[in-house]
């Protein structure tokens, strides 16, 4: 069945002034000159630095980006020439993409943390001959990685601090190569030149996701590709350059290079880079952002956060909040929605925003919020009906690196907590058979770089990507995911078992921050858990409970009960879902050390890399499945911070659940 | 609670260094403003303006003198109302030389007299600290106190010994003596001390502010620092004098209309002590806020027997005021040292983080 | 010229023609001077134990005085009021440390000074209110104070004492020894002074810190009463008396505020100085130099020895 | 007593050494009869980081109060950058350009760590009362240019989450911090400091580590250290002079020194 064809026609005319003739600006550098003719005086970027906001007009962003160009230029970058980029959201790093782009170079982001081996393998495959760094830190990586991956000839950083009198040849500061641009004679000529080489089926920028199997892959997008997506977005979201936005994901994945990048120069509105990442809360309100993008556990940890402060309220204060959330959670959506509300009720959200929501949005500082959006994962309805309650729009959208992001998203006034909407103009969206989505636009991918066979599995002949996702189109025309499609199994009497959907169930408690299931070809149910230390932790100290370490919390009978709950409430939903009800958890543990990236046990955007976890820690999948077992010991290996390597032991319980019946009848009425 | 903060971003250190950087407090004190120049002049009595609003102004402006040698210098002084003094006497004199002069600029200028004395009996700091530093601001008191009354000259020898405030006109309106509208002479004393206190707060947020604090805080380190604490320490002196010597004759000049040496006496000297502690040592608007309450908490206090229908004579109820203040300061220094603004400090952040109770 | 020969040389001139003269004035000054002494000793105390520096020491005198003959009048007998009074003098102390020095312990010591200043204000309130304003006279023979006086005629001329000014000088004499006596042979005593050096120290004697303050400020208070009734005695009893006591502070920057012979020492000076002062330059200036001449002295003392008579050098560290 | 390393000859092991920026000869100092100091020569070589070591009481903290003008030596002679000085008041030694921290943390506690930091300035600024009154123009101006420098030494020891925050309020290692970075507003040509890592848990003590030797290597600060924990001063130092009971018994590299018997004697507490 195909979809949303009809949505492709129709939204190219709706172009404001504002809006690019996508012929003529059909590559970022273009649309970096546009801006810069058009609003050259408006801000393009921000930084907090030295206290305050540092800001450049795009004026001043033309200038900077120009002068990097043809420095790199004058070090011999050329077309077609790979740039790893590698440090935090730094506006002379989004420069440098530009940078690269204009002179038809390929940026390759890098995660930042990543470890010099990681990062080495990336650098080797995308064959980096440049690369533009933060700081200190990533030099000395970087020079490490050059000790055997020779070709890395330029290395250019942005913080001095500490590298003033390293003289190793390659080493350059941003400002020395800016000179170095500034020399270059005839260079705003040249440089324009090389713009205008652009084309729209250039290679924009290869971004390296961080599979949940086996090593990255590089996802090769065009410019057009890019373009188109943010076209669409601005489209849909009516976006302008009044908008603001904060820059804090890593620069590595496509959701940042979309919307902190090719969304500004397509949109022309201002980008700002947060102080530190500690400091991105406190940043965000600061400049107020109105369009805002985060996965989900970005906004679990505010509300964590809001509870965990809420405990040490006074009663009344306690009160008076939960009160008005109730109000909000009663109406708040409606009111949201623009439906009809009883008077009485409009005024009491009136007093609830005064009191309460309005607060509380300035301290999330989302009061400017326009559009807010959520993916990468999917979101505890709770958590999504949370903030759209307060009367923030919340939206969910469905996307993937290979996409360009965007596959479908919620259009305003079609909200739905569980599905992730309709197709984005220009996407066309089909269901395989075997559940999995399919889709086709003009933003996916060309190739996995550099891996002919990969590419093959995933992108059909005739343009169809693999989404990986199983999922079905409900009955609203709205999409809905359910799991990775090779994740989804079956148990031995045949129930589906869609482990991501019930291990979401579970993280939606903010007392659960990871949870495993397992079930694939067994006779139950079971998943490991990982309580989130803040709130748990929080809650140890009002009932002074002591602990030394999460693993001793982790062991700590009354933190077993509180899960027990959790784990019972899922099940409780689980028995009332049609598909899935066989699924319940029989059987749970917690965990005795933290599911860590460092450990490779989950990925950088905390996705749960499934083959490792079921290695690791085997022992404990059988325990699990030995109805004898009450508690395992068992002993892991782990990275400390500072790349040390050290074991852990632990002696975990397992708890037993008590499953709740099945209403097969009610189905059966539902289904009729 | 109703601060929105949101949005509000400074591009550079000029905006970042305001005092009220937050749009909500600006809001505030504009409102305050309003009320201060249109809705006061135009809804308050005259007793409201004589009695409660024009000493209260005066009084302020010589806490924030006060403060400025003991809050922001830390150097402890017991002489505010001779320095006050000063500047009352020498404004009589200054008018009596020059009648046809705008008297508000001679109200200013007196100001310069009580600094000159403030240098001279700030000499000693320079040696001296704490207690002992107290007991020769004490000496300028006593000494004062004894000049005003016997040198004759200062009130032009006449038999009541007193100083009686002249009519005086600027700007083509009379400002002073009998004659002078209260609101005429309101609204002059509001904007003396208004723009004495910006003033004041620019100098303290600069260089000389923080050289003060810095000798207030830790003083050797201060010195280590390359602050000399002659410079420092009179330089405080004499600004804070200067600010007295402007209270002081507007409290003649625009408030008593006469004056003889008792309203220049130590007590006046404590009452803006009190003023300045339940204020807030080191704050300018706590300066306001301990002003008006030493201020106008007495005269409720007088106030409150009428209105209960009790009848209680005068002394009684001066008795039981100096009883309250007395009690108040005990109180304050117990339960909030840095007093009224501090509260008010906190009320603020926690508006601010509001609905968390901390941010 | 002149005013140099009315400075330098016509006061001396003056003492010497009349030396019987003279001898009256420095009598005068001495008690005087005695008299400051005690109310400087009633700060000393205070200070030495308790780190505060009491500015409500003066008050306390007026008050004591003021409580004596207010229970006299209200017809309780003499030596009861005096009973009494000494009883109130206790409670006051017990209250202060109650309510003020128990909540400020730890503060910074400008804080405790200006709860004094507090203190102060209270007690005029206080007194004031129940006692009324109006100045009274002490009962001085119903106490059994001396009255009469007794004159001399050395060098021909006349010099009258007042036998009032002895007992005053006396007793002053009897307290100091007592409380001399009191803190070297006591154990109380030896505690106090352990505490001035340090407060464990004074824990390890025994004492709790509370009731040692209790203890100095009762002291105080006695030694207040004591001002009261002889200051009482030779002028009526009074609100104007506290800017009187309040001279007491040059004299402790004199003396230094640990010390208690510098605070006799102290008393003694300013009481001489500034009667002769008074008396043989005043006139220069328009008398009333009383007023102020301690403090100036006090000043210009300090410019010079800022630790005071008795107190020791101050090394700076960091 | 035996010398390691006699005055003497320290200057002729040095005379091909690079330029001497404080030279300390024969200098005494004692209170009523007690000798802090007796008879210490030693000099700073311009860019070095010197250490000052010794036992409690070895009058170290004295060495550097002498070296500031904060206490007034009896005897002995003290030059800095080529003059040689006479009795001063210690903010001369400001103006010259030696600037400090303090054994326990010497902040001013009524300001925040911007403020505090804004002092460390208090030598650069000279618009007139005149301005200062009216805050704009040249006083605003000179205000913003210190504090884009003081911005940047927040910047430089990672203190900016702090910057609004009352100094009484932070823990006592940050406290540490900030009193250095006051220090460093003062952009010394010779920066001393007293025990810096005191009480300071091992993570701290790295921190600190680092910053001293950025500081010493970007700004080319001359730096005179007093620290107890040995692994330190041997990590830090250029050289080292060890004090013991005010006299100087050891003057060298950190190896040199470490080597040196009355060094280990005087640290094991062994009587002269």
């Amino acid at each position: 069945m195909r979809l949303a064809e009809g949505r492709l026609s129709g939204w190219k005319q709706e172009m404001t002034a504002e809006a690019h003739d996508a012929s003529v600006h059909d590559t970022i550098p273009k649309l970096l000159l546009r801006n810069a003719k058009v609003r050259g005086a408006r801000p393009a970027m921000r930084e907090k630095d030295l206290g305050i906001w540092q800001t450049w007009s795009w004026a001043d962003t033309l200038t900077e980006i120009r002068d990097l160009a043809l420095g790199l230029r004058a070090l011999g970058l050329k077309r077609g020439d790979r740039v790893a980029i590698v440090g935090d959201n730094r506006p002379r790093l989004y420069w440098a993409i530009c940078s690269a782009q204009s002179l038809g170079a390929i940026p390759v982001p890098v995660y930042q943390d990543s470890v010099a081996e990681e990062m080495g393998y990336v650098l080797d495959h995308a064959g980096v001959k440049f690369a533009v760094v933060e700081n200190q830190e990533q030099v000395d990586k970087l020079l490490e990685i050059r000790e055997t991956y020779k070709d890395l000839k330029e290395i250019v950083f942005d913080e001095e601090r500490g590298l003033q009198n390293y003289d190793v040849d390659g080493v350059r500061s941003y400002e020395a190569v800016q000179q170095l641009g500034r020399d270059s004679d005839d260079g705003e000529d040249v440089w324009r030149g090389e713009i205008a080489e652009g084309k729209a089926d250039d290679t924009a920028i290869i971004l390296y996701t961080s599979g949940t199997t086996g090593r990255p892959k590089g996802v090769v997008l065009t410019q057009g590709a890019c373009v188109w997506a943010a076209d669409t977005a601005e489209q849909f979201d009516s976006l302008t350059e009044n908008d603001e936005v904060i820059a804090y994901l890593p620069m590595a994945w496509v959701g940042d290079h979309i919307f902190s990048y090719a969304q500004s120069y397509v949109s022309g509105y201002c980008v700002n880079c947060p102080e530190s990442p500690e400091t991105v809360i406190d940043d965000r309100r600061e400049v107020g952002t109105t369009y805002a993008f985060a996965p989900p556990r970005i906004y679990e940890n505010l509300i964590t956060h809001t509870t965990v402060a809420m405990e040490d309220a006074s009663a009344i204060k306690k009160k008076m909040f939960e009160y008005f959330l109730g109000v909000a959670r009663e109406y708040g959506e409606d009111i949201l929605n623009g439906k009809p509300v009883p008077l009485m009720a409009r005024l009491k959200y009136w007093l609830g925003n005064l009191m309460v929501y309005g607060p509380l949005k300035n301290r999330y500082g989302l009061s400017k919020v326009r559009i807010g959006y959520t993916a990468g994962e999917a979101i505890g309805p709770e958590i999504f009906k949370y903030y759209r309650a307060l009367g923030i729009n919340l939206k969910q959208l469905y996307g993937q690196t290979e996409a360009a992001v965007y596959i479908t998203g919620q259009p305003d006034g079609e909200i739905y907590a569980d599905t992730v909407g309709t197709p984005m103009g220009g996407v066309e969206i089909e269901i395989a058979d075997s559940g999995e989505v399919m889709y086709r636009s003009p933003g996916i991918f060309t190739e996995y770089y550099k891996n002919k066979e990969a590419t093959r599995d995933t992108k059909t002949s005739d343009g169809w990507v693999h989404s990986g996702d199983a999922g079905f189109i409900d009955d609203k025309g709205h999409l809905k995911i359910i799991d990775r499609a090779k994740d989804v199994g079956h148990l031995n009497d045949g129930t589906l078992f869609p482990p991501k959907y019930i291990e979401n169930k579970l993280k939606f408690f903010p007392n659960i921050k990871e949870a495993v299931a397992f079930g694939d070809g067994r006779d139950s149910v079971t998943a490991f858990i990982n309580i989130d230390l803040t709130s748990v932790g929080s809650w140890a100290e009002r009932n002074n409970v002591v602990y030394a370490s999460y693993q001793e919390l982790a062991g700590n009978p009354d933190v077993y009960k509180m899960i027990e709950d959790h784990v019972d409430a899922v099940n409780l939903e689980l028995s009332q879902e049609e598909r899935v009800a066989g699924a319940q958890i029989s059987r749970f543990l917690i965990l005795h050390k933290e599911l860590d990236p460092d450990d490779g046990e989950i990925t950088r955007t905390a996705k749960v890399r499934r083959s490792l976890v079921n290695e690791r820690y085997a022992v404990l999948i059988d325990a699990l499945y030995d109805p004898s077992k009450k508690r395992q010991k068992i002993k892991t290996e782990v990275t400390f911070e500072d790349g040390r390597r050290g074991d852990i032991e632990g002696d975990v319980e397992i708890r037993d659940m008590k499953l709740h019946a099945i209403d097969r009848a009610s189905f059966k009425e539902a289904a009729e | 609670m109703f601060y929105r903060e949101v949005g509000q971003f400074k591009t550079n250190y000029t905006a970042d260094s305001q005092v009220f950087p937050i749009l909500q407090d600006k809001v505030g004190i504009i409102a305050m403003l309003v009320i201060a120049y249109v809705i006061i002049p135009m809804a308050g009595n005259d007793f409201f303006i004589t009695t409660v609003m024009i000493p209260f102004l005066v009084f302020t402006l010589a806490t924030i003198g006060l403060n400025i040698l003991v809050g922001y210098t830390g150097q402890l002084s017991l002489g505010t109302g001779a320095f006050m003094g000063v500047g009352a006497y020498s404004c009589y004199k200054l008018t009596t030389f020059f009648p046809d002069v705008n008297i508000i600029i001679l109200v200013l200028l007196s100001g310069f007299f009580a600094a000159g004395v403030g240098i001279i009996f700030g000499l000693p700091s320079l040696r001296i600290k704490g207690f002992y530093l107290a007991v020769t601001t004490l000496a300028a008191q006593f000494f004062l106190e004894w000049a005003f009354i016997r040198i004759p000259w200062l009130y032009n020898y006449n038999d009541s010994g007193a100083i009686e405030v002249p009519q005086r006109e600027g700007f083509g309106v009379i400002l002073t003596g009998a004659a002078a509208q209260p609101v005429t002479r309101y609204l002059v004393v509001l904007s003396i001390v208004l723009v004495m206190t910006w003033i004041a707060s620019n100098i303290i947020r600069g260089r000389i502010g923080r050289s003060w604090m810095m000798i207030r805080d830790m003083d050797i380190a201060a010195e280590l620092m390359g602050v000399r604490p002659l410079y420092a320490k009179l330089s405080a002196f004499a600004v804070s004098s200067f600010y007295c010597g402007v209270a002081g004759a507007m409290f003649v000049f625009f408030w008593l209309g006469a004056a003889e040496v008792e309203s220049f006496d130590i007590n006046h000297s404590f009452l803006f002590l009190f003023m300045a502690i339940i204020g807030g040592l080191g704050s300018l608007i706590g300066c306001y806020m301990g002003a008006a309450f030493i201020w106008i908490l007495p005269i409720i206090i007088r106030a409150l027997p009428e209105a209960l229908g009790l009848d209680v004579n005068a002394a009684t109820v001066e008795h039981i005021n100096f009883m309250m203040i007395g009690g108040m300061i005990i109180f304050f220094l117990i339960v909030e040292p840095h007093g009224l603004a501090r509260l008010w400090q906190i009320a603020k952040e926690k508006l601010r983080t509001w609905p968390f109770p901390y941010s | 010229m002149d005013i140099l020969y009315n400075i330098l040389i016509d006061p001396f001139v003056q003492m010497g023609s009349a030396p019987d003269f003279f001898l009256q004035v420095l009598w005068s000054g001495f008690v005087a001077g005695t008299l400051y002494s005690l109310i400087a000793l009633g700060f000393v105390l205070i200070f030495k134990a308790s780190g505060v520096f009491n500015f409500a020491q003066g008050i306390m005198v007026v008050f004591a005085a003021l409580t004596l003959v207010g229970l006299y009048q209200a017809g309780v007998p003499a030596w009861l009021a005096l009973i009494l009074t000494i009883g109130a003098m206790f409670a006051l102390a017990w209250l202060v440390e109650r309510i003020v020095l128990r909540n400020l312990v730890n503060q910074e010591e400008i804080i405790l000074f200006m709860a004094t200043i507090g203190l102060n204000y209270f007690l005029i309130g206080f007194g004031e209110y129940v006692f009324g304003g109006e100045p009274k006279p002490m009962i001085a023979a119903e106490l059994g104070l001396p009255t009469g006086s007794t004159t001399f005629e050395p060098f021909g001329g006349i010099v009258i004492i007042e036998h009032l000014d002895v007992a005053a000088v006396v007793m002053a004499i009897i307290l100091v020894t007592a409380l001399a006596i009191f803190f070297n042979k006591t154990r109380i005593g030896r505690a106090l002074r352990a505490v001035a050096d340090d407060h464990q120290a004074a824990l390890s004697v025994g004492i709790s810190l509370n009731q040692i303050w209790v203890i100095v400020w009762f002291a105080a208070g006695i030694v207040a009463l004591a001002t009261g009734i002889m200051w009482g005695a030779k002028s009526d009893v009074s609100f104007a008396l506290q800017i009187v006591a309040l001279k007491a502070l040059p004299v402790l920057i004199i003396g230094g505020f640990t010390s208690i012979p510098g605070a006799i020492i102290g008393g003694l000076v300013i009481g001489f100085g500034e009667k002769l002062f008074e008396i043989y330059w005043g006139g220069l200036l328009g008398s009333g130099v009383e007023g102020w001449f301690a403090y100036v002295i006090a000043l210009i003392f300090l410019l010079f020895r800022p630790q005071g008579l008795f107190g020791e050098k101050i090394i700076e560290r960091i | 007593m035996n010398v390691a390393v006699k005055p003497a000859d320290t200057g002729s092991d040095r005379a091909n050494a690079p330029e001497v920026m404080l030279d300390i000869r024969n200098v005494s100092l004692s209170f009523g009869g007690v000798h802090a100091i007796k008879d210490v020569s030693f000099n700073i070589h311009k860019g070095e980081i010197r250490a000052i070591i010794g036992p409690n009481g070895a009058g170290k903290t004295s060495m550097l109060n002498v070296i500031n003008g904060f206490y007034h030596p009896q005897v002995g002679e003290i030059t800095f950058k080529g003059e040689t000085r006479t009795q001063m008041r210690p903010y001369v030694a400001a103006t010259q350009g030696i600037a400090r921290t303090f054994q326990n943390v010497a902040l001013f506690r009524g300001m925040s760590t911007l403020d505090n930091i804004m002092s460390g300035r208090t030598l650069k600024m000279h618009k007139n009362f005149f301005w200062q009154m009216l805050r704009f123009g040249p006083a605003m101006q000179e205000e913003v240019e210190h504090r884009e420098r003081v911005e940047e030494i927040i910047d430089f020891l990672e203190i900016q989450h702090i910057r609004r925050t009352p100094v009484g309020r932070l823990p006592y290692g940050l406290q540490k911090r900030v009193e250095l970075a006051r220090a460093l507003a003062m952009e010394p040509e010779l920066l001393l400091l007293d025990e810096p890592m005191a009480g300071m848990n091992l993570e701290e003590k790295e921190d600190m580590s680092r910053f001293i030797l950025d500081v010493n290597d970007q700004f080319g600060t001359t730096i005179a250290l007093i620290e107890h924990d040995m692994g330190v001063v041997m990590d830090l130092s250029t050289r080292v002079v060890v004090l013991d009971h005010g006299e100087k018994i050891a003057d060298g590299t950190p190896a040199e020194v470490s080597s040196n018997q009355d060094v280990i004697d005087a640290y094991l507490g062994v009587a002269h």
